[in-house]
């Protein structure tokens, strides 16, 4: 059924069993939500669906884009936006803010133990061939000091809510997360075409993420260096992910510099001026650890700078995020991330990870076969929702395939319960609809850690789909986090 | 505080978007002007100077064949895969300000990314009748629009001067072979009684050079083709002029070298010197007397190289231990 | 009868003029009743450009050109003049008027010149009541002479001589309405009418002598410039002058300075500046008859 | 495609008597048929929408409403090469005839004296210039230009209705109708053996070429236009620029010591030729009619003089006169030995007795015209109401020299296209010569102007109608685009900068200065906009918005006291932007200045221009009262604003327009910025880095000072970013070092004391900087800066006053003294 633009766009919502981020009560946001679908409404379908199309408009004008290549040619999309905002209230945020920092602490922790001591490993609480054998191990990091013992610079927590609205980690992203740059500019498209949405809701700004991350890498530059240089590594203009390389360059305020911009010599690392020679004291790179340096890792990389890795380990200039950190955010290691925060910190998660079966361990495994039509089936190492069984709704066959594969090696798969993702009322062809939703606020950490209030909201944009990615039909919303009452 | 200094790569991205910004209006004014001004039974003459202005006689023999205006038209506006043609040149235009992205203001990519679009849709039915001339307006007012949005917030810091260098060495190249290949349509006919229909073709010159009415101010009567050769060549304020061109690439490497202490610029420096000289030391008339096209052919050689070392001491070729490394 | 001649303009200016051009016509002309023994013309502060010359009637023209940031402009004209216009022919010997206004219109060789002077200007524009009032002395075939001489005596009789009474653009309808004005008036008005009956006249403009001949009155218009009509009495008697403000026949009392179709054509000291803010006009006239060179014109 | 059948009443152009199409119409036809089916009526709204955009009347200040100005029909009017070389023959013919007359009359009056020509017709006639008659003689009165109205008899033939000596107007219309034609419909000329109109200045720059007094290598050439009032004015501009010359006013020129200067920026410019487009008797209000003082005084005496050559002479509006017509077959004979080849159409001067019987008895059915006025309408006797006829017949009676009487005439008809159809309607052709005083040259086109019914013929072009191009076919074996005509020799370039009138560079500047005063008011506006838009909820940006609130208010934008709450400021935005409001009514100045400094700009740039603004103008005046019809409105002005400066940037010839137009664009930005900040460092210092921040939007500054400084906002690098450095293209200090470079130029380095004044104010920005700089405690220094901004700001001000001052201060008004006084016969001496 299409709805008229007349009738009232909330009458035919139905979020069903799910929680629901703009229509579940929640006493705490003080009216907020009730607030925000009264404008809705006032708006009505037809000016929702004006108004989303010349905010598209207005994507594709900046060119605030990704690109996808085909053989042909490159086309730039832009993320499919809705502009129904997910609301997250002051005390929810209180407890995500604390969780996520509770997070990336224990992930430096054990990054850091791990690299040096390995005493987690020792005792058995996580298992060594895991770590160890982990592709995203590297020796080059043993035993190298990072400053503040922070390896994980930028991180995004991935994290989803239940029926019940407890909010869960899903993933932990620490190597080059990214999203970020729709966070903010998400938010500049919503003052643009919606200003009277947000209108007296008092809500936790995002603009000042750039300077956050500046400060943040001018702390971990190599000490004794007076002005340090910030640089960040693009793989180029045809890297899908450009525009928010370029955004953040901006928003920091430093270079934008691809690899053939910088040289190793000396073991210091500088970049082309049209002056000549200039050092270069930070990266942030945004090149996976395997293109950093052809000289270390894939020598056939066209990306990255020979000597760079020299360079790091000469401690003469910083890298966020550090080398190495792919094996913290390992599927298989995020099983384990309960137990690692309660090994370094004392204490208890304070966001509960989803349920999770480690089928190497031989209870998982078990509990897995036993239960695979109701759960997902993940497999450790791999991002982007290749490769997943999710057991509802897999055939006959494609459940026999899945049971072949755990059996065959089953340390590389873990298992999940089907999460029911809570869901957002979201703008389609047909009117407003349910649609599920993730989170992933992002933590930025030099000597000490900050969270961007709110993150970067995914929408699964496909009815019943719990698929976020972009690469897959996802699409994002804005993410409003209200601020604390005055007190 | 001193801020870093400029990326070799940005200093190429600035001077090839300037450079093909400049070309998108050139090719837009010379479509005009063709189409404003073709003489009655003589279109196909005037649509294929274009062609030769542009050096695409192989280009456009292999892709298009026979000279009409359609075709023509079609060659330069509606054509992406042509490498010169307008569509071409905003995409290399727009691929360089991606490029620039961190260093030009949000206003100025929001513009040259509107205005791509913009081109990169242009319609068979855009180049029909009254349509294209209204198609070379709108192309024409979206590069004055790029120019004053440039004017407006880029800083006048390494970037603007590398910028500046692209767009005055495009325009002194335009200008020197629309010189050239109009002198030489027009001038192997010259008998007396053709005069007027020539000087009216001068008028179409200097249309399409945008001086028109510049040169009418400047040249109080009549007029005869060393005038017009002097004043494309030599004025010294029209802005597409070849010796304001040159005067103010001077003054942009000068800069660059004294205020940023780029010594690179020294070859390019001396370059464009020599050509301002060549063109200052002689009237028109001693020019024709002696060979337009061969004047015209050192002054375009001349600027060749300038680009060239430009290039080889900032962009792409640059190679800093290069010396140091040899045996 | 010999005069002196002396006249006088003078302009004051509030603020300083930028730029001055000035047509002067204050040099009596050379005809043949009057002699011009000597003129000169002063002007202060002197011209940086100045050319001589003669207008389309034969008037004595004088352009200048003066500095830049005068805060005055004096002129003084002075001349020694003798005239004696021969007497007019016979008033009942003229031709009938009617006779004389076909001819004008005719133009042709001996009236062309004459027909100028049929046509309405801009000072003296056709009127029904001024015809008419004309016309009253212009029976059917009365010879013209004796026909302008009466209207001319009527003018002096009907009309008061009140300065102030009119401006320069004040119509004759009006001056036959109010019955008063200068000189000025009464020649535009008798322009108006006798030009309404088909008959050449012009505007000529000089001076009376200023003090009154022994037992005579003072004549209106001394001590200033004058006006008065020239009219037309056919090819063969030609010009005569009446002044219709003292209902005199021009002969030895009046220097001629200029004619023209009315007023526009002649006046004596015209200009256009820039600048100068308000002014203070100036103006004296002296015509005392000179007794042989007793006293020097010009000053010198 | 239907042809409606031609009236009876006149011929018809396309089709003879019988129906059959006349051959020279079939190239046209051909052409239109290329459009295709319908194609004509397609192309014809755009063909009015162009002229409307385009044409003469989109000049007029305001702007012109539809239907207000020229159109153009899209079926052109063919002639066919032996016929135009006929036409063009009879008309030399008349036009050497006038000038023989003019020479008799401003020199021995032969003819009046031997009665050729009654006295009337030049005594009694207003176009005959006493002052241009001087008995001992002068130059012989040359004509330059010549113009005459035809229309096609019952027999065929043409028969010349009416003869413009005085100038042609209306040569701007025939080159306007080709250019827009051959622009909406290329097609149509597109390969049409047709004789282009291009030649045409180039033949007449050589005109002027062969004009100019002796001995005179570089003449000085305007041509005088009574103003942008004048409907003309269009077409003035237009000829200004294509011949290379000045356009100036009567106030533009002035005479020292006996010859004619422009007052220029430089001083004083001799003019050698003037192009006049004033009628002869308003050039000098020294000599005639010193009630306008349109004119120029001492003009004539400097003419006469031969210091200056006028084209046409002053005197030669009276051969106007329709009078003359009928005597002109016998003067051609009498002056030329020549039959006179083109008739008039049958007029007679009721001052010959029998014309006038003939008139008298029987009136209906005869026209009636002035007959020494051709700009004069022509009036039908019968069509008159009783009343005003006695009047007519009675002053006909009184004064038969004042009027001629012509039987009535039916133009021959020519299609035209309406409601989609072609339908027969009348015409008048207007061709136009032009000539360097002995040879004679016709420009191959003209003006075909549709007579519409309601109208009786007028003697001058009405402000408005319906024409057509006229294509004179190209002769079948000559070349379309050779023409006869002899070289002269080329005449040297010659520079002409620096030869700017005073006028001109006083509306230059103050185009710049309104173009960026639109900017600066449309930046603020939008910042202030989009704080409305997300609402304030931060105490920060509650001081932001009330910074830009003072800031619009001093800035005269908006009224600060109603402007206190949201809707109360969003009514104020809207307002200022309406047509009546600040800005609205900057956007009406700009395009009066726009369209007063034409001349100066080329077609290309007045249509960049012209576009945008007007697509401003009309988002302004949308009747929309939200947010989102501000937002849009504030784009528009933006946009207008880039593309001025883009022109000015790339396309503008350095010369005087430009170093104005720059000028005035720096010192207002200089000002507004100055002004804004003085006003966001107002409060205390701990506002500051609010004030800081906003500064740096204002100045699109906030991504180079990330670029340059760490995150943390200091007084110190903030302000020396956005006022004191120099490659910050919108810091005062970047406009310091503009203007001092544009004044060094104007000055031509000799007078250097405005450019050393650009230099002080610079100096005095460095000065509040390091004033800031050196303070233990940045943000208070900075809050104290307001009185130093201030100061500066009036600084500016002043520098613009003396700029004024020194280059456009207009001379005091002129007035005429000596001939409405006359005080000296009315003072009260008894």
């Amino acid at each position: 059924m299409v709805e008229s633009g007349r009738t009232n766009p909330f009458a035919a919502y139905d979020p069903g069993r799910f929680f629901c981020e703009l229509t579940a009560g929640r006493p705490d946001d003080r009216g907020a939500a009730a607030l925000l679908r009264e404008r809705i409404a006032a708006i009505g379908l037809d000016g929702l669906r004006a108004r989303a199309r010349a905010a598209e408009r207005d994507l594709i004008d900046l060119g605030i884009t990704f690109t996808v290549y085909s053989e042909a040619s490159a086309i730039d999309r832009i993320l499919p936006f809705d502009c129904i905002p997910r609301l997250i209230t002051a005390s929810e945020w209180t407890r995500i803010e604390a969780g996520v920092r509770q997070r990336v602490a224990a992930l430096n922790a054990f990054l850091h133990d791990v690299y040096h001591e390995r005493r987690i490993l020792k005792e058995g609480v996580v298992p060594a061939e895991l770590v160890l054998g982990n592709a995203n191990y590297r020796p080059e990091m043993e035993d190298f000091p990072v400053r503040f013992g922070t390896y994980v610079h930028i991180c995004g927590t991935d994290l989803v809510r239940d029926e019940k609205g407890e909010f869960r980690v899903l993933e932990d992203n620490a190597r080059t997360p990214s999203g970020v740059s729709y966070v903010v500019e998400n938010r500049h498209l919503m003052l643009r075409a919606f200003p009277d949405l947000m209108e007296g809701l008092r809500l936790r700004p995002v603009d000042d993420y750039g300077m956050r991350l500046r400060a943040a890498m001018v702390e971990i530059a190599p000490a004794g260096v007076d002005a340090p240089q910030v640089v960040l590594l693009s793989p180029g203009i045809y890297n899908s992910a450009y525009f928010e390389h370029v955004f953040l360059a901006r928003e920091m305020g430093v270079p934008l510099v691809e690899g053939a911009d910088l040289v190793v010599d000396n073991e210091r690392v500088f970049m082309r001026t049209t002056a000549g020679l200039w050092p270069v004291h930070t990266i942030y790179r945004r090149i996976g650890d395997d293109f950093l340096d052809p000289a270390v890792f894939r020598p056939e990389s066209l990306i990255g700078v020979p000597g760079l890795i020299d360079a790091w380990r000469r401690g003469n200039v910083a890298l966020a995020n550090a080398v190495g950190t792919g094996v913290a955010d390992d599927k298989a290691v995020y099983a384990y991330m309960p137990r690692i925060i309660r090994f370094y910190l004392g204490e208890d998660a304070i966001l509960p990870n989803v349920e999770t079966h480690i089928c190497r361990e031989t209870e998982g495994l078990a509990y897995t076969l036993a239960h695979l039509a109701d759960l997902v089936v993940k497999p450790v190492g791999e991002s982007g929702g290749y490769g997943i069984t999710i057991g509802p709704r897999a055939s006959a066959g494609e459940l026999a395939k899945a049971r072949a594969a755990l059996l065959a090696n089953p340390a590389n798969w873990i298992s999940q319960p089907v999460v029911s993702l809570s869901v957002g009322p979201t703008l389609t062809e047909e009117g407003l609809r349910p649609r599920h939703l993730d989170l992933r606020p992002f933590t930025v950490t030099g000597r000490e850690s900050w969270v961007l209030p709110g993150g970067l909201s995914r929408v699964a944009l496909k009815e019943g789909s719990l698929i976020v990615n972009s690469s897959q039909g996802g699409g994002s919303k804005d993410t409003w986090v209200l601020e604390e009452p005055a007190p | 505080m001193t801020a870093a200094p400029l990326l070799a790569r940005y200093a190429e991205g600035m001077f090839w978007m300037a450079r093909y910004v400049e070309r998108v209006e050139n090719l837009a004014r010379l479509i005009d002007v063709t189409q404003s001004f073709e003489s009655p039974g003589r279109e196909a003459e005037a649509w294929y100077a274009l062609v030769r202005i542009n050096a695409d006689e192989e280009n456009f023999a292999r892709r298009c064949g026979a000279v009409s205006p359609q075709a023509v038209t079609r060659f330069y506006l509606d054509d992406t895969t042509n490498p010169t043609s307008v569509p071409a040149a905003m995409e290399a235009a727009r691929t360089n300000a991606r490029t620039l992205r961190p260093l030009i203001s949000t206003e100025m990519w929001k513009q040259v990314n509107q205005f791509h679009r913009e081109v990169m849709e242009t319609a068979p039915d855009d180049l029909e009748g009254d349509a294209l001339s209204r198609l070379c307006a709108r192309l024409k007012e979206g590069i004055q629009a790029h120019t004053g949005i440039t004017e407006g917030t880029l800083f006048r810091d390494q970037g603007w001067h590398f910028y500046a260098l692209g767009r005055l060495v495009e325009r002194a190249d335009q200008t020197t072979r629309l010189l050239d290949i109009k002198y030489h349509l027009l001038v192997p006919r010259g008998r007396e009684e053709r005069r007027l229909a020539e000087l009216t073709q001068w008028g179409g010159l200097l249309r399409a050079a945008a001086g028109y009415h510049a040169f009418r101010r400047v040249a109080a009567a009549t007029f005869d083709a060393a005038d017009v050769v002097g004043f494309l060549l030599a004025d010294r304020s029209f802005p597409r002029s070849v010796l304001l061109s040159l005067h103010e690439i001077e003054h942009h490497l000068t800069t660059l070298r004294i205020r940023y202490g780029l010594h690179g610029t020294a070859d390019a420096l001396e370059r464009a010197w020599e050509t301002r000289a060549a063109i200052e030391g002689r009237s028109a008339e001693r020019i024709i007397a002696d060979g337009l096209h061969e004047f015209l052919d050192r002054v375009q050689r001349d600027l060749i190289v300038l680009a060239g070392s430009i290039g080889t001491a900032f962009f792409r070729d640059w190679r800093p231990f290069a010396e140091a490394d040899s045996p | 009868m010999r005069y002196l001649l002396r006249h006088l303009t003078a302009y004051d200016y509030a603020e300083p003029v930028d730029l001055g051009v000035h047509l002067l016509r204050l040099t009596p002309r050379t005809l043949p009743g009057q002699r011009v023994i000597r003129s000169a013309i002063r002007i202060e502060p002197g011209p940086t450009w100045a050319r001589e010359g003669h207008d389309h009637f034969g008037n004595n023209l004088l352009w200048l050109f003066l500095p830049a940031l005068q805060r005055h402009l004096r002129v003084t004209s002075e001349a020694e003049v003798e005239v004696a216009f021969p007497a007019p022919p016979e008033a009942t010997a003229t031709l009938a008027w009617e006779d004389v206004a076909a001819a004008a219109l005719q133009g042709g060789a001996a009236a062309w010149q004459a027909a100028e002077f049929l046509f309405d200007s801009p000072h003296a524009p056709a009127d029904a009541a001024v015809r008419a009032y004309a016309a009253e002395s212009f029976p059917p075939r009365r010879p013209v002479l004796a026909g302008l001489q009466e209207f001319a005596a009527r003018i002096r009789r009907d009309f008061a001589f009140r300065p102030g009474a009119t401006t320069i653009s004040t119509r004759p309808a009006t001056v036959l309405a109010q019955k008063a004005g200068v000189c000025q008036d009464f020649t535009h008005l008798m322009l108006a009418g006798v030009r309404g009956l088909g008959l050449p006249a012009r505007y000529v403009s000089g001076y009376i002598c200023t003090k009154p001949r022994p037992g005579q009155e003072r004549r209106r218009g001394a001590d200033q410039s004058h006006a008065w009509v020239g009219c037309w009495l056919g090819a063969e008697s030609g010009w005569v002058d009446l002044d219709p403000t003292n209902n005199l026949m021009v002969q030895d009392e009046h220097v001629v300075i200029a004619w023209g179709r009315d007023y526009g054509d002649i006046s004596p000291v015209r200009g256009v500046i820039t600048g100068g803010g308000g002014h203070t006009l100036s103006v004296s006239v002296d015509l005392d008859p000179s007794q042989g060179a007793r006293r020097r014109p010009g000053g010198r | 495609m239907s042809v409606a059948l031609a009236d009876k009443s006149g011929v018809d152009e396309m089709v003879d008597g019988a129906g059959r199409l006349r051959p020279h119409w079939r190239a046209v036809l051909d052409r239109i048929a290329l459009l295709g089916e319908g194609g004509l009526a397609e192309r014809a709204p755009r063909l009015d929408r162009a002229f409307e955009d385009e044409g003469m009347a989109a000049v007029l200040p305001g702007g012109a409403a539809a239907g207000q100005s020229w159109r153009c029909d899209p079926v052109p009017l063919p002639l066919a090469a032996a016929e135009f070389a006929a036409l063009e023959a009879g008309l030399a013919q008349r036009a050497r005839l006038h000038t023989a007359l003019l020479a008799d009359l401003y020199g021995p009056q032969a003819l009046l004296a031997e009665g050729a020509l009654p006295p009337a017709l030049v005594y009694a006639n207003p176009g005959f210039l006493r002052s241009c008659h001087p008995p001992q003689g002068a130059a012989a009165p040359i004509l330059h230009v010549y113009a005459a109205d035809l229309v096609r008899g019952a027999d065929g033939a043409w028969q010349v209705l009416a003869e413009r000596t005085a100038g042609a107007s209306g040569i701007g219309l025939v080159l306007e109708n080709r250019r827009i034609l051959g622009r909406v419909m290329p097609e149509l000329l597109r390969g049409a053996m047709i004789r282009p109109l291009r030649p045409v200045f180039d033949y007449w720059q050589d005109c002027l070429a062969r004009l100019t007094p002796e001995g005179r290598p570089n003449p000085g050439i305007a041509l005088l236009t009574p103003g942008t009032s004048d409907p003309m004015w269009f077409e003035h501009m237009l000829l200004a620029r294509e011949l290379g010359c000045f356009l100036v006013e009567g106030g533009d020129l002035t005479v020292r010591d006996g010859a004619v200067y422009l007052k220029t920026l430089n001083g004083l410019e001799p003019i050698d030729l003037l192009l006049r487009r004033v009628a002869g008797r308003h050039l000098d209000p020294l000599e005639e009619s010193p009630e306008r003082l349109s004119g120029v005084a001492g003009l004539l005496a400097a003419m006469r003089d031969g210091r200056l050559r006028v084209l046409n002479h002053p005197g030669s509006d009276m051969l106007e006169a329709p009078a003359f017509a009928p005597f002109l077959p016998a003067l051609c004979r009498r002056l030329l030995g020549e039959a006179l080849l083109l008739p008039p159409v049958p007029v007679r001067w009721l001052g010959e007795e029998d014309a006038r019987a003939e008139l008298l008895r029987a009136p209906e059915g005869w026209r009636v015209r002035p007959a020494l006025d051709g700009r004069a309408p022509i009036v039908a006797i019968e069509e008159l109401a009783p009343p005003k006829r006695t009047a007519l017949l009675a002053h006909i009676a009184a004064k038969p020299w004042d009027h001629v009487s012509l039987p009535p005439f039916a133009p021959s008809t020519a299609p035209c296209l309406e409601a989609g159809a072609m339908m027969p309607k009348p015409i008048i052709l207007r061709l136009f010569l032009i000539g360097d005083g002995s040879t004679w040259w016709a420009v191959p086109g003209g003006l075909a102007r549709v007579v519409d019914a309601a109208e009786r013929y007028l003697g001058r072009l009405p402000p408005r109608g319906l024409a057509k191009d006229v294509w004179v076919l190209a002769d079948e074996g000559l070349d379309a685009s050779a023409s006869p005509v002899a070289a002269p020799a080329p005449m040297p370039i010659r520079r002409r900068v620096g030869e700017l009138p005073s006028r001109v560079a006083d509306n230059m500047y103050w185009l710049g200065r309104y173009v960026e005063r639109l900017e600066n008011g449309a930046r603020l506006a939008r910042a202030a906009a989009d704080r409305l838009a997300r609402g304030t909820s931060l105490p920060r940006e509650h001081v932001e918005l009330a910074t830009l609130v003072r800031t619009l208010a001093v800035s005269g934008m908006i009224d600060r006291e109603t402007s206190a709450s949201a809707p109360g400021l969003l009514a104020s935005l809207l307002g200022t932007v309406a047509p009546n409001g600040t800005i609205g009514t900057i956007l009406a100045e700009v395009g009066r200045v726009t369209d007063i400094s034409r001349d100066r700009l080329t077609g290309e740039m007045y249509a960049v221009f012209t576009q945008s603004l007007r697509a401003a103008r009309d988002e302004a005046a949308k009747t929309g009262r939200n947010l989102d019809q501000l937002v849009h409105t504030l784009s528009a002005i933006g946009r207008f604003t880039i593309i001025v400066a883009g022109v000015a940037a790339e396309n503008m010839v350095r010369g005087g327009s430009w170093l104005f137009l720059e000028l005035g664009r720096r010192l207002e930005r200089a000002a507004a910025v100055l002004l804004v900040a003085g006003e966001a460092l107002k409060g205390p210092p701990g506002q500051v880095e609010t004030g800081l921040k906003l500064l740096l939007e204002f100045c699109d500054s906030t991504i180079t000072y990330r670029n340059r400084y760490l995150a943390q906002m200091q007084p110190a690098p903030v302000l020396d970013l956005v006022l004191a450095d120099e490659t910050n293209p919108r810091s005062p200090a970047f406009q310091f070092a503009a203007i001092r470079r544009l004044l060094t130029d104007v000055g031509g380095g000799v007078e250097t004391a405005l450019a050393d004044e650009a230099a002080a104010l610079l100096a005095r920005v460095a000065a509040l900087l390091s004033k800031v700089d050196s303070a233990p405690d940045q943000a208070s220094a900075a809050a104290s800066l307001p009185p130093d901004l201030a100061a500066l700001t009036a600084e500016v001000a002043s520098l613009s006053d003396r700029l004024s001052r020194r280059y456009f201060t207009l001379l005091p008004a002129t007035r005429t003294i000596g001939v409405f006084e006359a005080e000296d016969l009315r003072r009260g001496a008894v």
